[in-house]
Parts: C-alpha cells; structure tokens; sequence
C-alpha cells in the first residue's frame, strides 16, 4: 500500500509539470486554435535560464539576497525572459501566418521549435548540464513508509500554488472570465469590450513563463538538463491537454496530473518499459469515447 | 444639433455580394427606433456594422458626431453603444454573473458603478438574480435572451442595439421582453431595436424604417408605417403574388 | 492575351510534357555524373518523396491530420526486416507484402478513430505512432531486436538475373518507384476517387450530401497512405541493410508533415519540391556544422510567411477541358 | 520554368561542394563521429583525439618515409541515416586510405556495410555491440573492448568484491545497455547454477526518462546487495540520486559509459562518492609511455585529458592505421586488411599493445573497477 | 384545406408520418406531416426557429428522427446515412452555400456524379476502358448541367471565385448532375439580389417542367415563395400551423400572426429552451 501511495505521490509530481507545461498548449489553442509545437522548447529555454542564473549568479545573490532570493532570482528572471520570447515568437512566426489557415501555422511552429532548440545548443553547447546540487538542502522526509525529500514537496507547493493561481485568475475573475469568453466565442466577446489582443497578448506571456518556471523546477528536481528535453516534456504535455479537453483550462491542469499518476502506475504495475504505451492507449480510448477530451466541450456543427 | 446615432449612406460588402445599400438611419436621444424587414434584409448587418464588427464599405456611422468608421468593436463599446446580438451568443460555459461581468467589462475597474448596473439588470430580470450561479448554457431561450439584454446593458450604454430580441420566444415572453426593453428606454437608454416582429415593434417605437434586400423600402413615425401595405409586402411578397406569371399548378383544381 | 480553348489545351499539354520529360532526363543523367555519396542522398530524396506522396494522401487530399506516419514507414520496414532475416524471404516479394502489412494495420487502427476531428485526429495518430515506435525497442515476442534493431537484411534481387546492391541501383529502384507512384497518383487525382477524397477535404458534409460515404473514402486514403510508406520502409530497410527505431521517431512523422504543407496540399510537384528541401538542405548546410538546423528552423518559419500555401500548390483548372457536346446538338447553353 | 531552374540550381549547389582533393605526399585518414546531435560531446572529443594522433606522428616524420597524416572528418549526428550518408561520403574520396568509425553501435552497422563492400579498412572506436563482429567482415575493426568482455569482467570481479549474493542488473534499452545487460547475465550464468549468485532484479528503464522512482521502488522491493547499471551517465546520475531519495543503499556499480566527470557534477559529490565502474582503463591511468605522451600533447592543445576513453580508442584506431600502412607500406585496403588482420600483433599504442583476433576484435581490452573517491575523483579501486 | 390539390395519393414523392426531433428536451419538429406530390414545388416556410431546417435535415439524413417515418417513393428510408440518401434520388443545397471553394466549378458539379458511378481504386490507377466510359459519362453530364445554369464558360475557375448568384446556381447544378427525382432546396434565395431571384425562380420553372422532377423548398424571400409554390406549407414553433395555395397563404391570420405578431396578447405559457 505504501508502494503505491509513493508512486501516487511521484505521480502527481511530474504530473504537475505536465500540467503546468500543458497549461501553455491550452490557453494558446483555446484562443487562437493553434497548436504551439514551440512551447516544448520555451520550457527548455527557460530550464536553461535558470540554470544560468543559479550557476553564475549564485554566488553574488546568494551572498546578496540568500538562497531564496536566488532562487526567487532565477524563477522571475527565466518567466519575465520567456513571457519576452513567447511574444516574439508569437509577432515573428506565428502573427504573419495565422490568416492563411492552421496548417501553415503548424510548419511554422515545428520551424520556430527546431530554431529555438538549435539555439539553446549553439549557446549552452550540447553536452547535458548540470544544476547545482546544494541549493536545496537534501532533507529526506519519511511519511510512515512513504519516503519523500523536502524538494518533492516544495516543488508539488508552487507548481499548485502557481496552478490554483491561474485557476482562481481564469475561473473567478473578470479578465478570466474575458479569456474563456474570448476561446469561445471571439466575435461576442469583442462585442463586450474585451480587445482580443491583449487576451492573446496574455496567454502567449503567461504560458511560456509557466513553462519557464517548470523549467526551472525540473532542473532543480532531477538536476539534469539538455537542450532536447522540451520534445519530451512537450509531447506529453500536449497529450495531457487534449487528454483534458484542449483549449479548456481547468482541463489542462487535470489531464497533466491524470497523466502523471497514469504514468507512473503503469510503470509500477504493468511494465516501466510499456508505461508510454499504455498512457497512449488511455489517450486513443478516451478520445474514441468522449472525442473531445475529458472536460472538452461538445461540439456540434451547424448544417 | 446632430443625432446621438446618425448612420449616413451605408454600404457593405461580404466579399462580392453588396448586403446594404446606401442605408441612411439615425437615433434621437431617448427614442426606440424600429428597423423591420424580412429575413436577409440586411437588418443584422447593419447593426454589426454600428458595432465595428463587419467593415463599413462606404458611408459612415457617427455617434455624437464622432465617426466610428474603422473603430475596433471593443472601442466603441467603451464609447457607450452596446449590442445585444441575434441568437444571444451568452457564453454557455460561464455562469450568469459572469456573463454580467463581461458585459462591465469596460467598466470593471468601477466597482461601485458595476454593482449597481448589476442591481438595475437584476430588477428588470428577477429571473437572472435567482439563476446568478448556474451556467448560461442551461438558461431556457427566453432566460438567455434576458441574459443578453441585461449583459449589453451593464456597460451603461447610451445607445442600446438589440438584435431579434423576440427570435424564438414564447408570446408570453416576448410581451415581456418588450414591455421590459420600454422600461429600459424611459430609464433613459436609446435603443434601436431590429426585430421581424413589426407590431411588437411598431408598437413601442416612436419611428421605424423597412428594410427589403439591403435597400431602405420605407420609414417614418410608427403610426404612418403601421398603416402602410408595405410592410406585410416586404414580409410575405404580397407583391411577387401579384406579379405571379402562373398561377400555382396544383391549385387550380 | 485570347487563346481558343483548343490552342490552350495544347499549348499547356506540351509545356507539361516538356517539362515531365525534363525532369525525367535530369533524373536518368544525373547519377552517371556524380559520386555515391550524391547518388545516396538523391536516394534518400526519393524515399522522402515517396513518404511526402505516401502523407499527402491522407494530409494534402483529404485533409486529414496525420502526425504519426513515421508508424506505417517503421511497419513497412520492420516486416521487411523481420521477414527476411527470418524466413529468408527475398525482399522484392516483401515489396507488396510490406505495403499490405503497413495497410492492414491503418486499416485495423484508424477504423475505430476515423470519426475524430482534426486536431483530435492529430492527437490520436501522434499516438499511433509512438506506440509504434515503443513497441519496438520494447522487443515484443523477440521479434524486433528491441532497441538494436534487426540487421543483416538482404539486397533486393531476382535470381540472378536482376541484382540490386548498388547505390545506382537502389536510386534507380527507389525513383522507378516514386515514378509509377507519381504516375498512379496523378490518375487517381483525376478520377472519382481522387476527387472525393478533395470533396471531403473541402466539405465534408457536402460531400455527404452528394453520396460520398466520407468514412470509407477516409479509411481508404489511410490504407493506401500507410502500404506507399510500407514500400517506402521496405526499400529503406533493404538499402540500410538493417533497421533501428530512431529512424522511425515523432520527428520523421513531423518531417513528412512539413514535405506536404511545405510543396502545397495536395500537389504532387510540392512534394517532390517539399522532400528536396527536408533532405537535400541539411546536406547542403553540412558545411555550417552545428548551425545548420538553425538556418533550416527559420527557413521553414520563413517558407511559411511568403509561401503559406506551399512552394508549388496545385493548381485546379490549369488543364482546360474541352467540349463533349459541342457538336452533338445536345448544347443548349 | 522558374522552379526548374531553382531546381536545378540546388542540384549544382550540391554538386559543387563536392571538391575534395589532396596533395600525393600525403596519407589521408577519415573519421566518422556524431561531431552533431545528442552524442556530440563524444563526437568531438574523437576529433580532437584523432588529430593530436595524427600531429604526434606528423612531428615523428610521417609514414612511408616522410608522408604526412591528414585527417577528413565526416559527421554522421548520431543517427544510422546520416552514418550512412556519411560513409558514402568518405567512401567516395578515393585518397581516403581507411576510417576510423564510429561512436554507436546502430549508427556503424549501416556504415560498416558501406565500407564493407567499397572494401574499406574502418576501425571502430566506441562500438562494443558483439555482433558487429560477428558477420564475417573483412574489413572491420575495432580498437575497443566488447559488450561481453565487459560482462565478463562484472562476474568475474564484482560479486567477490562485494561479497554479493543478489545482484540487480538494470539496463537502459539501448543497443549498448541492453547488450552488455544481457551479456553480463549470460556470464553469470554459471555461478547462478552452482547458486553463488541469483539476480533478483532485471528491468530497462526509458532513456530520455527524467523520473525512476517506480523501476527503482520496484528496484528496492527486490532488496539487491549489488546494483550494476549498463547506461549512460546521463540516467546514472539521475538513478542514483533517486535512489539514495528512496532509501537504496547497495553499492552502485555502473558500465563503461555510467560514471565520468558530469556523472559526478549531475549526482553531487554527496551522492557520487563511492560509485564503482567497471571500466576500460581511463586515459590518466594508463601506464604505457605512448598513453603519457599523447595525453601531454592533448592537454597542451585543449587544456584537458579526455574525459572519457573512447576518443583515446579513436586516436589509437589512427595510430594503427597509420603503423599498418607504414609498415605494409601499402595504402590499398584488402592488403591492409589482411596485414591488420594477421600481421599485427602488440603494435604499440595509447591504450596498450595492439593485435586483432581473425574477427577484427581487439586482442585483450583490460578492465578496471574504479570508484568515485572523497574528492570526487574517480580512481582506481583498491 | 387540402382541396386545392387534385393529384392521386399515387403521386406522392416524398412523404413524412408524424416527424419528430427532439434535441436535448427541445422538441425542434413536432409531428410534422408532410406530402410531396410529384411534379410540384412545395414551399416550408415559417419564421426563424420555426423547424423547417431540421425537417430538411432528417429528410436528407443528416439527424435520425426519434419518430415518425419518412417515405421516398414508396420506400421507407428513415434513418439512411446523408450519402445513401442521394442514390434514391434526393439531392439537396444548403442554406448557406457549400461548395467546395478551392475546387473547379466542373469538379464540383462532377461531384454530384459520385452516386452514380462506380469505378474503384485499381480501375482508376489503370485507367480501365469502363473507368474511361464511366469519366467520359461524367464530363457529360457535368456539361450538361453547366450549361444548364449558364455556368459553363466558369468551368475551370474555383468556385470560390465566382459570383455569389452564379454559387447559388452552381450548388443546384451540383445537385442537379445525380439526376435527382426530389430536389431539396434550402433558402436557396438567400443572398441573391431581386433580379438573380428572378432567374432563379425561372430556372426552376423550366427544369420542373422539362424534367421528371419535384422540388421541396425552405425559403425566406417571400416574393420567392409566393411567387413560385404550388402549395406552401408553415411552420412555427416545430408544428404545422398551416397548408395552403400561396393566395390562401398570404391571407391566411395564423400565417399573418406567426410572421408580423399579433396584436392580442396570447396566453399560452411555454417558453422554448435556446437551440443546441
């Protein structure tokens, strides 16, 4: 029992990165029906980032501000860098191709992807590199029999501070109200007074920037990063998101944990080497059964 | 003095096809003004194009004197004309309350004034009060068509479009949602009202205009109009029976 | 400039056989005057054209979102792998029996799926694929070599008679192929299959209404798509002489994807113009070393901003028709 | 008409890069490695290996009577396509007398096809995959040890070590983990028939993965007294991290390509410190005279010792060639076969004397069994 | 009310018993009753919301009712898939045109031809001498039905790019190429100026009474309806308030009411829920 309240809770861990990663595809496809296959390579960037900030600023902010303060450092400057990057990716590859359709906007993003990428590489260079492996105190915590390490928690408390967060943002506030106004139905929604730029404005800062700081919290957690993660992490977040019912908010946070757990279930309990398999299959079966993911909405075409 | 809304010489096109044809309509301050005609008239169009949401071809709107041509909807909206369009389009997945907010959205920094134009919405929509939490999309037809009425009018507009308001309602219900878009009116909003409904509308405008295919057929104080052959012409092509080359081939019997 | 329909008939006809006959010359020149090393990736330009034509049934014809048939191009080749290794069966046979391999699996996976809506559809062939790919470095029933992959396949030969093991060869054999594809392609585009698998792209409940059963034409789309990638694994496989599942990743998927959108939906030159560009360019790069795929990254964005619907999209209504009836006395327009 | 000529003209753009040609007083040598994609980093620490080789022997006059080496780099990115590709693209310079290639097993079989039939001399530097041998090539070599020599070391060694009844083997579902993992198990074999050892734990993990809490769970609930890891140290680091997180305590033994220098950086000293490898001897303990003069002029030009051993099994891939064709003195390949195959035996070299068994093995690759010190140094275990 | 019709019940094309659909708690059409007799244009009107689309819908089976039959000569074809149901010979339009934009004015029309042609995938890579037949039979008709609508000149252009009248004209000659016997027509005025509605109107005269056809009608443009209908029949609220002649129509107080209002209040109490 113990076993699989541990897998739960590791779970949920990456299922939170997947979420809050996913968050990013499904606010950008909810307002403007495009599917960014460069949000992967944001996370990367900003994963990247932080390890910068936190290697070779460390030493002047730690002595500065302290370890939080380093950290607090390098979480805001990896999310105020990407919320810059995401808008010029969205001015520079996306913007100029959104009227002739989604298809091209698809080649586009895979191109702005692969560059973004290529950046990092030619930057930080190629090999993996490593995040600082003191900044965290290694404190292990044992739960009855469920062991846990104070990074595992801390990391589960932002990642759902930064989801209930834009949860309460998108589901209980005006401006919220206006996002999920817009993704449903642009032409009315302008009619209320929202400028749809700036709803687009917001979700193409706010999404990179949450990909940022999981960026930063996945470096931190496994220490380790390289500069073709964000295909990875990308992948299955945007599977959590359809999973959730794309474009739906609440939906992405749901599909990322839902995958996570998923994920590390099948691993325990069927094969480590099948888990992705078996996420797949949930993914194909949920789709055949509710088409438009877990809390999508029904969609019926007008004859 | 110029009118509050005064609508010159419209044109507009949906790519090829020219939908409005030199439309020349304008609004008193505190007036109803009715635009009748048949379905495809162009009635719709006209009051998107008033909104900034279809592109004006020629011709120009002016509110208060100011041209809105080429203004972004969400510009004028601020500006104080506010449309409630046709088939509601509340938002289904968001609750009634949040469906008000947005309507104040121009306003949402403006607390105080939000509450109370809630509170006014509320009074003319007992029914909304009650249903404030529930999701939109599970409001009856007549419950959405209250919702829109009320959601255009929490942006205190002076000018207020209503596209259709009694568009597949119940009778009962749409005596209600006129008496109610009268009381709006006397509380001091001007309202140009499209509706297919002629003696409904007729009936609380002072004047109204018929529109048949995009071109102005009629216009003038509701009482001259009510009188006039060519509004059921315009609605039920009185005059086409007349033109008929041949009689129906299974009629004649 | 008036031409009569008729002097415009020939006009076009003989510009199009012009330029077919131009570009098949240059093929047939081209290897007697290069190295191995230019034939090679002329070869691997003719399989990327083979899966960009493969893919651009489901995607440029039908309209369908296909992010995973790097699965039916590993199908393809894992049976041409496997069979060969194991039963020793020649890889010519293996041909037609890749390509029905790969069709009966899009076939009994894109059944229960062929309903679902664009991005959806994407989602769910993303999956596909993966779960392909998965499975074989998970080395199900011991058959697939797991992440090593299966090696030791054959060259293509009948007998002795006809024996395919050079780079010459194996360009002639992968362009004899792409060639009677092209040419199998451009009689069903103009014929009532090819035109409802557009109808169904352009409106799928038009096409309804006009008696297209849009799910059969769909599904038959799929089949076929996944047998060319099946052809297109089977030569691979056999030129590679083994086969490993990083040749059949997400990112092959996403490469045929761009082939398509890049050449133009649909359009059988955009293709080939499409493949040259996703593997000739990084060859050409080769020199910039570490900054190539830079440059190919802003290039694709680039392509995009100036040529949304592709390099060379198809043009409809190019080739004018003329008459039947005039003449006949059956005109009454 | 326009697209032809655009078509055209990227044909010639193609045709035209194609210039290779070299003086007569010269040897060239080629090199395949991944100089791009995920394995760069071993990629150009071949290059740079093979031309300190080629420099040191250019210093001592050349071969074949004052001929100097040159080396032509070909990148194949890591990926069996672009191997491909890039063995045609070497095959086809005529001067090229033999290659040194590849890093990856996948990526040479393809590659060792091509050079196989254009019968050319290619010598493997970090491909330990048994069977690449095993096909009756004449023309391929290998510089490195084998997955199995390896394995065989772990059985021999590292249950006495550790006085170690259960043994968990994980591996990482690549060509390379996989083979050795299997390899390992199969030299286990007999000391589990005589119940000396039992292996209590045999599973893969996803490479790419960043998460093993649920194989190393499992890992812990099978209660192993030895855990041998056969990946890289990219999923090492993160494995042992994770698992000292969830309370694994045996001693951690990685393969050959586990622990290095980033090993210890990603894990942290805390958690690298006593982790075994097994392991092909590193450059620095080395103990010939070829080793200690190769790594100074290494060191001299880049500022480090390689830090890992297969660019070393690189250079000495070029120092065998090039000792081949001095001796022979004959650049064609099936000569140079034949004499690398037969006649050659303890030529020196970095790694030690050199030889080939009639498959192209390396004749006796030694192995060490190191361990991560206090300093997080990785030395030899005492 | 039905005596201004004289044909035999024989001559019935299409036929409707007790139709319902019900969406989600909305009953959208309500036991609608409907004769088609052959040879003639009936009309469905009524104002928006009134059901009339719907009843086209499951006629042309795109929505299953949940009662009720429909009958196309004789045959019970409730519940037929869309494209099965034009091979009985039910061709429709659509309200707001689908064509296919990026395509050519003759391979749209070719469009209507699939139903009554045959030849597979091999036959069409092989080009089979019947394949060739069948193409030829095709081009023909497409001809003929191009020329119908006076479109044949636009043969090559998309049909994105032509007119908006001509559109309107191209999807009847669409539906026209399967050689329907029941033309269904939804708003097919809409869009059109007074003088395209004109010829639209005459164009049908002339095909129904050059061809074995019937057509079925939903339309707004009521210069349309009474201009062309032989019987019209109104819907309000998913019911059949009332059938008639076009004359009895125009004068008819329900159809007045259910169009204009009414003066007098009503009193019935029930309230539609919104559309799905």
């Amino acid at each position: 029992m113990h076993v699989i309240l541990e897998q739960i809770i590791n779970g949920l861990t990456i299922g939170s990165f997947y979420a809050l990663i996913a968050l990013g595809y499904s606010m950008v496809y909810g307002v403007l029906k495009l599917i960014n296959f460069a949000h992967g390579d944001f996370f990367t960037l900003g994963s990247y980032l932080g390890y910068t900030v936190l290697v070779f600023g460390a030493a002047f902010m730690t002595a500065h501000f302290g370890l939080w303060g380093a950290l607090i450092a390098a979480l805001v400057f990896a999310g105020v860098s990407l919320a810059i990057v995401g808008l010029i990716v969205e001015r520079v590859a996306y913007r100029p191709v959104y009227p002739a359709g989604r298809l091209p906007a698809v080649v586009s993003a895979l191109g702005a992807s692969i560059f973004l990428q290529n950046t990092i590489m030619v930057g930080w260079g190629p090999r993996f590199q490593a995040y600082p492996a003191t900044l965290i105190p290694n404190v292990h915590i044992q739960l009855g029999s469920i062991h846990l390490t104070l990074l595992q928690i801390m990391i589960l408390l932002l990642s759902f501070a930064l989801m209930g967060t834009l949860y309460y943002i998108v589901q209980k506030t005006t401006f919220g109200a206006a996002i999920r106004a817009t993704a449903h139905d642009r032409k009315t929604a302008s009619l209320m007074g929202i400028n749809i730029n700036k709803v687009i404005l917001f979700v193409f800062t706010l999404g990179p920037a949450l990909g940022a700081v999981t960026g930063i919290m996945v470096g931190m957690y496994y220490r380790q990063i390289s500069f073709t993660m964000g295909w990875n992490y990308g992948l299955k977040a945007f599977t959590a998101s359809v999973l959730g019912g794309i474009g739906n908010i609440p939906g992405a946070m749901l599909g990322g944990l839902i995958l996570g757990v998923l994920e590390m279930l099948g691993a325990a309990y069927i094969s480590a080497a099948w888990k992705d398999v078996f996420v797949f299959i949930i993914l194909i079966l949920v789709l055949i059964f509710r088409p438009t993911g877990i809390l999508g909405e029904k969609t019926a075409e007008k004859v | 003095m110029t009118s509050l809304l005064s609508i010159e010489r419209l044109s507009i096109f949906y790519g090829g096809i020219q939908v409005l044809h030199d439309v020349s309509i304008h609004l008193e301050q505190g007036e109803i003004v009715s635009v009748l005609g048949a379905n495809g008239a162009g009635k719709s169009t006209l009051l998107q194009a008033v909104s900034g949401l279809v592109p004006i071809g020629s011709g120009s709107v002016f509110f208060r004197g100011e041209k809105l041509n080429s203004i972004p909807p969400y510009e004028i909206v601020r500006k104080g004309i506010s449309l409630s369009p046709e088939g509601r389009r509340v938002f289904p997945t968001l609750t009634v309350e949040e469906n008000l907010n947005l309507g104040a959205y121009t306003r949402k920094r403006m607390k105080d004034e939000v509450r109370e134009a809630k509170d006014r919405v509320f009074s003319l929509f007992p029914i909304l009060s009650e249903r404030r939490r529930q999701l939109s999309g599970t409001l009856s037809g007549g419950e959405q068509q209250m919702l829109a009425i009320g959601r255009a009018l929490m942006s205190s507009p002076k000018v207020l479009l209503l596209d259709e308001p009694s568009l597949g309602l119940a009778p009962i219900l749409v005596k209600q949602i006129f008496d109610i878009i009268s009381e709006i009116n006397s509380q001091g909003t001007s309202i140009l009202l499209v509706e297919q409904n002629a003696h409904k509308a007729l009936n609380i405008a002072s004047r109204g205009y018929v529109l048949e295919n995009g071109h102005l057929a009629a216009s003038g104080p509701t009482a001259s109009l009510r009188s006039d052959k060519k509004i059921q012409e315009a609605y039920l092509g009185g005059a086409a029976l007349k033109k008929r080359p041949f009689p129906a081939k299974t009629g004649q019997s | 400039m008036e031409l009569t329909p008729l002097n415009g008939i020939e006009k076009l006809a003989s510009s199009r056989q012009l330029h077919i006959a131009l570009a098949t010359a240059a093929f047939l020149i081209y290897p007697f005057l290069v190295s191995d090393y230019f034939i090679d990736i002329a070869f691997y330009f003719g399989i990327y054209t083979l899966l960009g034509l493969s893919l651009n049934i489901v995607l440029g014809e039908v309209g369908l979102f296909d992010l995973g048939h790097a699965g039916f191009y590993a199908i393809g080749a894992y049976t041409t792998a496997i069979l060969n290794t194991k039963f020793g069966i020649p890889i010519l046979v293996l041909l037609p029996l890749s390509a029905l391999a790969a069709a009966f699996f899009a076939y009994v996976v894109c059944s229960p799926v062929i309903h679902l809506q664009g991005d959806y559809l994407l989602i769910v062939t993303l999956g596909m694929g993966e779960i392909v790919r998965l499975a074989l470095i998970n080395n199900p029933f011991d058959l697939t070599g797991g992440p090593n992959g299966v090696f030791g396949i054959d060259f293509p030969s009948l007998g002795p008679w006809l024996v395919i093991d050079s780079s010459l060869e194996y360009y002639f054999l992968i362009w004899i192929i792409v060639g009677l594809t092209i040419l199998g392609l451009t009689r069903l585009q103009d014929s009532r299959i090819g035109r409802a698998w557009n109808y169904i792209r352009e409106d799928e409940t038009a096409a309804n209404a006009n008696g297209i059963d849009s799910r059969s034409y769909k599904l038959l789309a799929f089949v076929l798509g996944a047998a060319l990638a099946g052809v297109a694994g089977n030569v691979y496989a056999s030129k590679l002489m083994c086969v490993s599942p990083e040749s059949f990743t997400f990112w092959e998927s996403c490469l045929m994807f761009c082939i398509v959108l890049i050449g133009g939906m649909g359009s059988i030159p955009g293709v080939i113009l499409g493949a040259a560009f996703i593997s000739l360019f990084p060859e050409i790069f080769r020199p910039f070393a570490m900054y190539r795929m830079l440059v190919f990254g802003s290039a694709m964005i680039l392509m995009m901003m100036f040529r949304p619907g592709g390099v060379w999209p198809r043009k409809r209504g190019a080739v004018k028709y003329e008459s039947l009836l005039e003449g006949t006395g059956r005109t009454d327009a | 008409m326009k697209k032809y000529v655009l078509l055209v003209s990227v044909l010639f753009l193609v045709l035209g890069l194609s210039s290779a040609h070299a003086a007569n007083d010269t040897v060239v040598i080629g090199l395949q490695g991944p100089i791009t994609g995920p394995w760069a980093y071993e990629g150009q620490m071949a290059k740079q290996s093979c031309e300190i080789a080629a420099d040191l022997i250019n210093q001592k006059g050349g071969i074949l009577g004052g001929k100097k080496v040159v080396l032509k780099v070909e990148d194949d990115a890591g990926e069996p396509k672009s191997g491909a590709l890039a063995a045609q693209k070497l095959v086809a310079q005529k001067d090229v007398v033999a290659v040194v290639s590849t890093y990856g097993s996948s990526v040479c079989e393809p590659a060792s096809n091509i050079y196989e039939k254009f019968k050319k001399v290619n010598i493997g530097y970090g491909v330990t995959a048994v069977r690449l041998t095993q096909r009756g090539f004449n023309y391929f070599f290998r510089t490195c040890g084998r997955d199995d020599s390896q394995g065989k070391f772990f059985a021999d060694f590292v249950p006495k070590k550790f006085n170690a009844k259960r043994i968990a083997i994980m591996h990482d579902n690549t060509a390379f983990g996989k083979g050795l993992a299997e390899d390992t198990r199969n030299a286990l074999e007999p000391m589990i028939a005589q119940g000396q050892a039992e292996i209590v734990y045999f599973d893969a993990i996803t490479p790419g993965e960043r998460d093993f809490r649920v194989p190393l769970t499992n890992l812990r609930e099978a209660k192993p007294e030895v855990w041998y890891f056969t990946g890289y140290y990219a999923e090492a680091a993160l494995l042992v991290s994770q698992a000292r997180d969830i309370g694994i305590i045996c001693p951690f033994v990685g393969g050959n390509a586990a622990i290095n220098d980033e090993f210890v950086k990603i894990a942290g000293l805390d958690v690298a410190k006593g982790c075994y490898m097994t392991n092909e001897p590193l450059p620095g303990d080395l103990p010939y005279p070829e080793a200690k003069e190769f790594l100074e002029a290494y060191k001299a030009k880049f500022g480090d010792i390689p830090s890992s051993p297969w660019p070393i099994y690189a250079a000495d891939a070029l120092n065998i060639i090039a000792y081949a064709v001095d001796k022979s003195g004959t650049t064609d390949s099936t000569k140079l076969a034949a004499y690398l195959r037969d006649e050659v035996n303890g030529a020196p070299g970095i790694t030690g004397p050199i030889g080939f068994t009639e498959q192209g093995d390396r004749e006796g690759v030694p192995f060490y069994l190191y361990v991560v010190d206090d300093q997080g140094k990785i030395v030899v275990s005492k | 009310m039905l005596e201004g019709r004289t044909h035999a019940a024989g001559d019935i094309v299409l036929e409707t018993v007790g139709l319902t659909k019900i969406f989600g708690g909305l009953t959208a059409v309500n036991s609608i009753d409907l004769k088609v007799h052959k040879g003639e244009i009936l009309s469905l009107i009524g104002p928006n919301g009134a059901g009339k689309t719907t009843v086209f819908n499951v006629v042309t089976g795109i929505y299953r009712p949940e009662f009720g039959q429909v009958f196309f000569r004789g045959e019970r074809i409730t519940g037929k898939k869309p494209h099965q149901i034009v091979s009985y010979g039910i061709a429709r339009t659509f309200q707001n045109i689908r064509l296919f934009p990026d395509m050519t004015c003759r391979e749209n029309v070719m469009a209507g031809r699939h139903c009554r042609s045959t030849s597979g995938l091999l036959s069409s890579i092989f080009r089979t001498p019947r394949q060739r037949a069948e193409e030829d039979m095709i081009r023909e008709t497409t001809e003929k039905r191009l020329r119908q609508v006076k479109l044949w000149k636009s043969r090559d252009e998309l049909a994105k790019n032509i007119p908006y009248g001509s559109q309107r004209m191209l999807e009847i000659a669409r539906a026209l190429a399967s050689d329907p016997k029941l033309l269904v027509l939804d708003e097919p005025s809409s869009g059109l100026n007074p003088r395209e509605t004109q010829d639209l109107m005459a164009f049908l005269r002339g095909i129904i009474h050059e061809e074995d056809l019937t057509i079925l009608l939903i339309e707004h443009d009521m210069n349309m309806v009474m201009g062309i209908s032989d019987w019209v029949v109104v819907m309000d609220g998913g019911r059949k308030i009332a059938e008639g002649i076009p004359e009895d129509i125009y004068a008819d107080q329900r159809v007045i009411e259910a169009y204009l209002g009414k003066e007098d209040e009503d009193s019935t109490e029930y309230d539609i829920p919104a559309e799905h």
